[in-house]
């Protein structure tokens, strides 16, 4: 009955979209697109929510490969990632019923996000290759157009030209992955998948090409340079699916072939996941931090998570093979749950970023400032997202992190030497990457939102509308009430783990006070209820004292600045230049930062100059060949355009010689 | 009964920290006046202070926001709570439980959050430099902070405080792994507490600052609750060491009245020692530049490292 | 023998005959444009009723599965390139670009195409196919310089020398096979049947099969435009008329693939000869990697999907080469999506060159905005010539893909990277094309047929989506045959 | 007797070749002309020479086609053209006459190792006509690549037809449809080679195609 309410919505979708094929000029059409998204959205989270009972739902369509048909199945994992995928659907469209009229030639946004949201929910009830690939595709596509909607600016349609190349490489890969998995008999069913025996080479091959297709569409690290580039350049409710959905989906791939239909992992799985994880992790948020896009910000600390979420998930498949099994749900869960944080509070940043994009047409921090005067309530609620994206309590971010923290705290026992000293060197980089997540939203909101204006359009910012304001609020609440409640979602997650893993997590409606433990009490608890209601109370009860027994008598005064503010907003301290110390220690290894500093001689008038040069090593060593590469052999074999007619008889002469003296012999 | 007796010790603890944390700070004042020959303020100067900064009218920037007036209240009940959380004569409080030493860290951490953007407030140039340095100095500490806590938990079987505490006071042994990690906990502390050489604490001169310049646009109570969060941290950070490395004399769970008050005097000992100890070293030391402070945290960074891959590394053998 | 399949097949090649011969004499272009159309849907029309009746033999003419295929596939593509060629045309008359006497010719000359496409997909006899493959090839030559600029002319000359040379090495393997079939079969006309040739083909000398068979690929293979054959395909491709770009694109090639097929089959059949199979794939590889890094320093938007037809008939072959059912069937499919989707490129790019006044790639900008229905209608044709879902090219490479890559992973490597390098590059110049700001368009009135861009798109999408199970079973039994 | 035709045609058939060497030494165009003539009637003695032999009455069909249209209307045409063109001058050559004679013996040698064990069963007449057959086609071609000049390309062509002539003739048998098909081609191709060097005479100052080659799309 789900999957049937699924399918019919998924089709609704895509009905949706094409709407305006039927109702072209039609004033509100998008806004119409929208509306029957949120209901659809809503729906099918519903249908991802409704008890199933333990087996999966199966059904077959009389589409897609004939001989296979298109098979769809709603079991733990998909019902899991439907909610994700839908409660984002739901929030991006409640926010773009507001936001969406400000884009530019909505009704085109509105269609392809109608479409996209169907490809999405498609990729992860499909439950064979061909549908799987097919929705994969078809997800990059609308995306791409997505991207392509402000498509008069170049840097956009270099945007969309390296995503989708960069998409299709990706399915290519997964393509070639199930070309293992199903075998010569062409066996693309996941049922069959996963009966057939396998090779070791053949595992590897396939882990190899899944981590290099899934993580491509998620943005891992090396292969992650399209992310920050086609990200922001979609429309903003369309960037939070993309960094919070689409990302998800893309992990979606990559758990569902390795840890469903590539059968039981041994250790040496986890390595590859782990170790770009870290990578990913700690590179994206050191350029995060020195970026001065919002958006782009914000593109490059979905890479950090999705980074974070790839390091639970190898250290899962660690913990599996060597057969403990609760570490494994642990760092599983952590995972999971990390993956539904992500999507509610980047989603809501995105969203924040919007607003913002939509009062001021600003996305650059550096012309930024004092929005948290005109505009409050995003103020409030984009710092809301900065806490919990920086993974600090209360919040839903940094339960993650912390069950994160638990399962490599579990993982001293495992018996690989590699393992010994990968794991540590892992944690490292998760606490780092969380550190360096903490100063990057630290800079970016304080320069966006707080101090001065920097422009005309930051001081005369408006206040974005209610629904705008009413989703970003939404997904704050359920943040916050995940960061309040970890113990009730984790416990709706046991159930992918035990099906995935084969263990669990103790229950957490057994441990007390609403506290929640991964493995014992003893070992480790924590309770979000009861740290938010120890520092409200605290802070309530000093103000309340000192507002009763001594003084709350307030004056406004200009700021004080050692003795004197220059008047200029020019003056205060810009993104850069925050960023400029972690630039300068972290910043020559990971990103060849150079600095250069034009300074006048004594009595020269003209102003001196100081500029940042930062470039992406991994762009540089890895990409540039390529192109390179390709230009120099298509320039080369260019040549072959522009030959005589004799020329062309001699290659054809050459060949007929050539065969011919292979066949004499 | 239990419940009772577990509450009160819970509340005392949490009184404890907030009255002995500035008292610290005068202690340690004190020391360093006596160090350079001068007789400096009463140890309670601190507690003056701030009553005198709490009766005060609060001067506000003109430009400054609602967030600016709220963090001083939530960054001095994050604080507190850390510290009440942490134990410091009795060892399982009654709310032990409800934070580990990760989630310890990290309540320091949305502390820290909430200072520097209150820094970047009101839109001048110093704040944005104390700003910008304090989130340099804690990206480099937290880490660090994490790999400690890694090797502790590990060797202990446990990221929880009370467990840590008894485990060592049950297996005082040398190990290598626990040496590195307090040597790396000590820098970290440090900086974390803007002492000399990272900071310092008594500077007010504007390039050199890192929490003063933060926190200069802030007044009258505000101003009081920020100092007595920082005089918290400090204490808190006494706290752990005592805890994790050193914790003798502490009152095990559900113990006595008189275990109790034994270990309450065990902790002000503690405490002096520390004191002591902090006055000497700084006295003694120069404040180094602020870029050679990613150095000194990158040491204490890489000795958490070595000392928990030590752990991983021995514990198969 | 059934009587009435016989006049089937008869008419087939009849009715473009006849049409051919009253369009040499109809003077008045729109006319001459109706009877064209009328005749394309006629032998269109006989085509569909092969699928009722079953393959059977006749003397000179003969219907299989193999053949209904491209039958089908052959006069539904010509039956909407007429209803294409009709608006192009008449533009083209409009602007003074071409005569009514040119036009005359050129409605001839395209109905004796489509009498010589579907004389050589239905002969029963090599030597009678060989004719036909000759004729169609004749035709196009003439129909590639008919606008008589000095481009169009040199582009039918190089076309006419390189296939004249082409289509001698074909005769050369003709008579070859002829003459290992003789020992077995005696003299006379039983040794160029193919029925009789299939069925002793396993007696026949292996090391003659041998050396015909590279004849016969170099030659048939000039026509289907593989890599060191390849050099008259772009630019009789780019100089013709765009109605025939189409055709050559989606259906001569065709044509000669379909011959190559027949003889690698006969190959198959005797077990001594050599394997078909890597002759196939290396040549498929070659066109594949090649075309894809030529597409990069492509100016002109015909030449751009020329060279994309070059890469596609190389995964085709490829595809055949590898054999087995499932790449077969992808073959087969891969060659139906191709012939379908190259064709609607075609007409879209037609009408883009009309509107906007030049084949430059780099003058072409925009063209969302400013022709919707074209330049989505592009859009969509390269997402699915590129091969992404859910168009049905996406269904063959995914098959050729995943089944080459599970038997033989190291081939499938090149044809990945042929396909990535090919993607990036026509991404590139279709982002370029369709979106940005508007270029300035010459003609705004062009009356443009989108009929057949977007049937043949509506094709290609469902059969990514849905392949009927009848056609399925028809795909499946001819992968079958081709072994 | 049966040895005798053998000998007979494999002479005529040895014979072509030689003529084949003749023309892909011959660097004037009117000698070429010439020698093409000669070519195309010793096919026409040795199409007959079969017919004669295979008892094969159709043959001579074709061997009346080749001496008729190739021995005689062809060269007397092509003469007339590069007298209105004024092309009597020296071909130009790629590579040298030396080298080209020696790739041609190198191909004549390939062709029969090719041939003859592939023909091993077949009847001996067609084995060496198949054989030399082949060396004609390649050395056709081999012509065609190395001239630049439009009508030796030609030539080069006809003499590449005129191979595969030998060798349809030599196959023992093979039914009518194909002298047919050869001599159409024949027919049309020249009818088609004359408009193109018309239509090509009208934009050109010459019919060399290195200048052709020059008016190429996209050269950028």
């Amino acid at each position: 009955m789900p999957l049937y309410l699924a399918l019919v919505c998924v089709g609704g979708l895509i009905g949706v979209s094409s709407l305006p094929i039927y109702k072209r000029e039609t004033a509100g059409v998008a806004e119409l697109i929208y509306r029957l998204c949120l209901g659809i959205s809503a729906l099918l989270f519903v249908a991802a929510i409704i008890p199933r009972g333990a087996n999966a739902l199966d059904l077959t369509l009389p589409l897609g490969l004939p001989w296979i048909g298109m098979r769809l199945h709603l079991d733990a994992l998909t019902a899991f990632f439907l909610a994700v995928v839908n409660l984002g659907g739901a929030t991006a469209s409640v926010y773009a019923i507001g936001y969406g009229a400000h884009v530019s030639n909505p009704v085109r946004v509105a269609a392809f996000y109608a479409a996209f949201l169907a490809g999405m929910n498609l990729v992860v009830l499909a439950a064979d290759a061909y549908t799987f690939l097919v929705a994969w595709e078809f997800m990059s596509l609308a995306s791409w157009a997505l991207v392509l909607t402000h498509h008069h600016d170049a840097e956009n349609r270099r945007a969309s030209y390296i995503y989708l190349l960069m998409a299709s490489f990706g399915a290519l890969a997964l393509l070639m992955a199930f070309g293992v998995l199903g075998g010569v008999s062409g066996a693309y069913d996941f049922a069959s998948i996963r009966e057939a025996p396998r090779d070791s080479w053949q595992t590897g091959l396939v882990l190899a090409l899944v981590l290099l297709g899934a993580g491509s569409k998620a943005g891992l690290a090396p292969l992650h340079v399209w992310l920050p580039l086609a990200h922001p350049a979609a429309p903003s409710h369309v960037s939070a699916l993309m960094s919070g959905v689409m990302t998800k989906v893309a992990i979606y791939g990559f758990i569902r072939i390795v840890f469903d239909l590539l059968g039981p992992p041994a250790f040496w799985w986890s390595i590859e996941p782990m170790t770009f994880g870290a990578i990913s992790a700690v590179i994206a948020i050191l350029f995060a931090t020195l970026q001065s896009d919002l958006k782009k910000l914000l593109a490059y600390s979905t890479i950090e998570n999705i980074g974070v979420i790839f390091i639970g998930l190898g250290l899962s498949l660690a913990f599996k093979a060597n057969g403990m099994l609760v570490p494994a749900a642990v760092a599983f869960s952590a995972a999971l749950f990390h993956i539904f944080n992500h999507s509610l509070f980047k989603s809501l940043l995105f969203f924040g970023a919007g607003a913002v994009l939509t009062a001021t047409g600003e996305r650059n921090i550096e012309r930024l400032g004092g929005l948290i005067h005109s505009m409050p309530k995003t103020a409030f609620l984009f710092l809301g997202g900065c806490f919990a994206i920086a993974a600090l309590p209360p919040l839903n971010g940094f339960v993650s992190e912390w069950l994160m923290f638990q399962a490599i705290l579990l993982s001293p026992t495992m018996p690989q030497w590699i393992l010994k000293l990968l794991v540590p060197a892992v944690g490292v980089a998760l606490a780092l990457s969380a550190a360096l997540g903490a100063s990057c939203y630290v800079r970016a909101y304080g320069v966006a939102f707080l101090g001065r204006p920097r422009s005309d359009e930051a001081r005369e910012a408006k206040e974005v509308d209610q629904w705008s304001l009413g989703a970003m609020s939404f997904l704050l609440g359920l943040s916050l009430t995940a960061g309040l409640l970890p113990g009730f979602f984790i416990d709706t997650i046991s159930p992918v783990a035990k099906a995935f893993i084969g263990g669990r997590m103790p229950a957490q409606n057994e441990v007390g006070w609403l506290s929640i433990a991964p493995v014992a009490e003893s070992r480790s608890s924590y309770n979000g209820m009861l740290v938010f209601v120890l520092i409200v109370a605290s802070a309530w009860a000093a103000r309340w004292l000192i507002y009763k027994y001594w003084s709350g008598a307030t004056r406004r005064a200009p700021a004080w600045d050692c003795g004197y503010i220059e008047p200029s907003t020019a003056t205060q301290y810009t993104g850069s230049s925050f960023a400029q110390p972690i630039r300068r220690t972290l910043g020559v290894i990971a990103f060849s930062a150079r600095e250069r500093l034009d300074m006048p001689l004594p009595g020269e008038t003209r102003a001196a100059r100081f500029s940042v040069q930062i470039q992406d090593r991994i762009f540089n060593f890895l990409y540039l060949p390529i192109t390179s590469a390709v230009a120099r052999i298509s320039n080369w074999l260019n040549a072959l355009n522009f030959l005589s007619i004799q020329e062309y008889l001699g290659l054809v002469f050459a060949a007929l010689v050539l065969l011919l003296v292979g066949v004499a012999r | 009964m239990t419940i009772i007796f577990d509450l009160f010790a819970q509340i005392l603890q949490m009184a404890l920290v907030l009255l002995a944390a500035p008292l610290l700070i005068g202690f340690v004042r004190k020391v360093k006046a006596h160090l350079l020959r001068r007789q400096g303020p009463p140890i309670v100067q601190p507690w003056r202070d701030l009553l005198r900064l709490l009766r005060k009218e609060t001067v506000l920037a003109e430009n400054a926001s609602w967030f600016y007036r709220a963090a001083p209240y939530f960054i001095f009940a994050t604080t507190w709570v850390a510290a009440s959380l942490t134990p410091t004569f009795e060892n399982g409080l009654m709310f032990s439980w409800a934070a580990d030493l990760i989630a310890i860290i990290a309540l320091l951490g949305s502390a820290r959050f909430l200072l520097a953007l209150a820094g970047m407030d009101v839109g001048t140039s110093f704040g944005g430099i104390g700003s910008s340095r304090e989130a340099m100095f804690g990206s480099l500490a937290e880490p660090a902070t994490i790999m400690i806590v890694f090797t502790v938990s590990l060797v202990a079987g446990s990221t929880q405080l009370s467990e840590i505490a008894s485990y060592m006071l049950a297996h005082s042994e040398l190990r290598v792994s626990v040496g590195m990690a307090l040597i790396a906990l000590l820098i970290v502390a440090i900086a974390e507490n803007g002492r000399v050489p990272v900071d310092n604490p008594a500077t007010h001169l504007e390039l050199t600052m890192v929490h003063e310049a933060m926190i200069l646009e802030y007044s009258g109570r505000h101003l009081a609750l920020i100092e007595l969060a920082s005089a918290l941290k400090l204490l808190l950070y006494i706290s752990l060491i005592d805890c994790m490395f050193f914790p003798w004399g502490m009152a095990p769970h559900g113990a006595g009245v008189v275990e109790m008050a034994t270990g309450g005097v065990a902790f002000v000992f503690k405490l002096a020692v520390a004191g002591v100890l902090l006055a000497v070293f700084e006295t003694s030391t120069a404040k180094m530049r602020v870029f050679r402070v990613p150095d000194f945290l990158g040491a204490g960074l890489m000795l958490g490292l070595l000392a928990t891959l030590l752990v991983f590394v021995t514990r198969s053998l | 023998m059934s009587s009435n399949l016989l006049l089937i097949s008869n008419a087939l090649v009849s009715v473009p005959a006849a049409a051919a011969c009253v369009l040499a004499f109809q003077t008045d272009y729109r006319r001459s444009a109706q009877i064209n159309l009328a005749a394309s849907g006629v032998t269109f029309l006989f085509a569909l009723t092969l699928l009722l009746t079953g393959p059977e033999n006749g003397t000179y003419l003969f219907v299989d599965d193999l053949n209904i295929v491209f039958i089908i596939l052959s006069t539904f593509v010509g039956f909407t390139t007429s209803i294409f060629s009709a608006s192009y045309i008449g533009h083209e008359i409009d602007t003074g670009k071409l005569t009514s006497a040119n036009v005359r010719f050129y409605h001839a000359m395209y109905q004796a195409l489509m009498c010589s496409m579907n004389l050589a997909l239905l002969a029963a006899n090599i030597g009678l196919m060989w004719v036909a493959v000759e004729i169609a090839t004749l035709s196009t030559v003439l129909m590639v310089g008919l606008y008589r600029t000095p481009h169009a002319l040199e582009a039918a000359w190089k076309y006419f020398i390189l296939g004249s040379v082409g289509i001698a090495l074909a005769l050369f393997g003709t008579i070859l096979v002829y003459m290992g079939a003789q020992p077995v079969l005696g003299e006379g006309y039983d040794g160029m049947v193919w029925t009789s040739l299939m069925q002793h083909a396993s007696q026949f000398n292996p090391r003659m099969l041998n050396v015909a068979f590279v004849f016969l690929m170099l030659g048939y293979g000039t026509k289907v435009g593989l890599a060191p054959m390849h050099a008259w395909l772009p630019d009789a491709h780019a100089e013709g008329p765009t109605p025939i770009s189409a055709v050559l694109s989606g259906l001569l090639l065709n044509v000669a693939l379909h011959a190559v097929l027949r003889f690698k089959m006969l190959l198959a059949a005797n077990a001594a000869a050599i394997t078909p199979g890597p002759l196939m794939i290396t040549l498929g590889l070659a066109s594949l990697i090649f075309a894809a890094f030529m597409l990069y320093r492509r100016d002109d938007i015909k030449r751009l999907f020329a060279y994309s037809s070059i890469e596609h008939m190389g995964i085709i072959a490829f595809a055949f080469g590898v054999g087995g059912p499932l790449a077969n069937f992808a073959g087969l499919m891969h060659m139906a999506m191709h012939s379908l989707t190259k064709s609607a490129i075609f007409f879209a790019v037609g009408h883009i060159a009309q509107v906007k006044g030049t084949q430059k790639i780099a003058d072409i900008r925009g063209l969302t905005e400013s022709h919707p229905a074209l330049g989505w209608g592009l859009v969509a044709g390269v997402v699915a010539i590129v091969g992404l879902p859910p168009l049905g090219v996406f269904m063959s490479e995914f098959l050729v893909v995943s089944s080459t890559f599970a038997q033989q992973p190291l081939l499938a490597i090149p044809l990945v990277f042929g396909l990535l390098v090919a993607f990036g590059a026509i991404l590139l110049r279709l982002i370029g094309m369709a979106f940005g700001e508007a270029t300035e368009s010459k003609e705004s009135a062009v009356k443009a047929s989108l009929v057949p861009l977007y049937a043949h798109l509506a094709l290609v999408l469902l059969a990514g989506l849905y392949l009927p199970p009848h056609l399925v079973a028809w795909f499946q039994n001819v992968a079958r045959l081709l072994g | 007797m049966e040895h005798l035709s053998l000998d007979i045609a494999q002479l005529l058939a040895g014979a072509l070749v030689l003529v084949s060497f003749m023309l892909l030494y011959q660097d004037r165009l009117q000698g070429l002309i010439n020698i093409f003539a000669l070519h195309a009637f010793v096919l026409t003695l040795s199409v007959a020479w079969q017919a004669y032999i295979q008892h094969a009455p159709h043959l001579y069909v074709t061997a009346g086609i080749a001496l008729i249209f190739k021995a005689l209307v062809i060269p007397i045409s092509l003469r007339t053209i590069i007298k209105r063109l004024r092309i009597h001058r020296t071909v130009e050559m790629i590579g040298g006459v030396g080298v080209t004679m020696l790739i041609g013996i190198f191909l004549t040698a390939l062709s029969l190792v090719v041939m003859l064990p592939a023909t091993a069963s077949a009847d001996p007449l067609a084995r060496e006509d198949i054989a030399f057959a082949l060396a004609i086609v390649l050395l056709g071609l081999l012509m065609m690549v190395t001239r630049r000049n439009a009508v030796s390309q030609i030539i080069g062509f006809m003499s590449l037809e005129n191979g595969l002539i030998l060798a349809a003739a030599g196959a023992n048998g093979m039914p009518l449809v194909v002298e047919i098909s050869v001599a159409f081609s024949v027919l049309i191709a020249f009818i088609i080679i004359g408009v193109f060097l018309f239509r090509i005479r009208e934009r050109f100052d010459t019919v060399d195609l290195y200048h052709l080659d020059r008016v190429r799309g996209e050269r950028n």
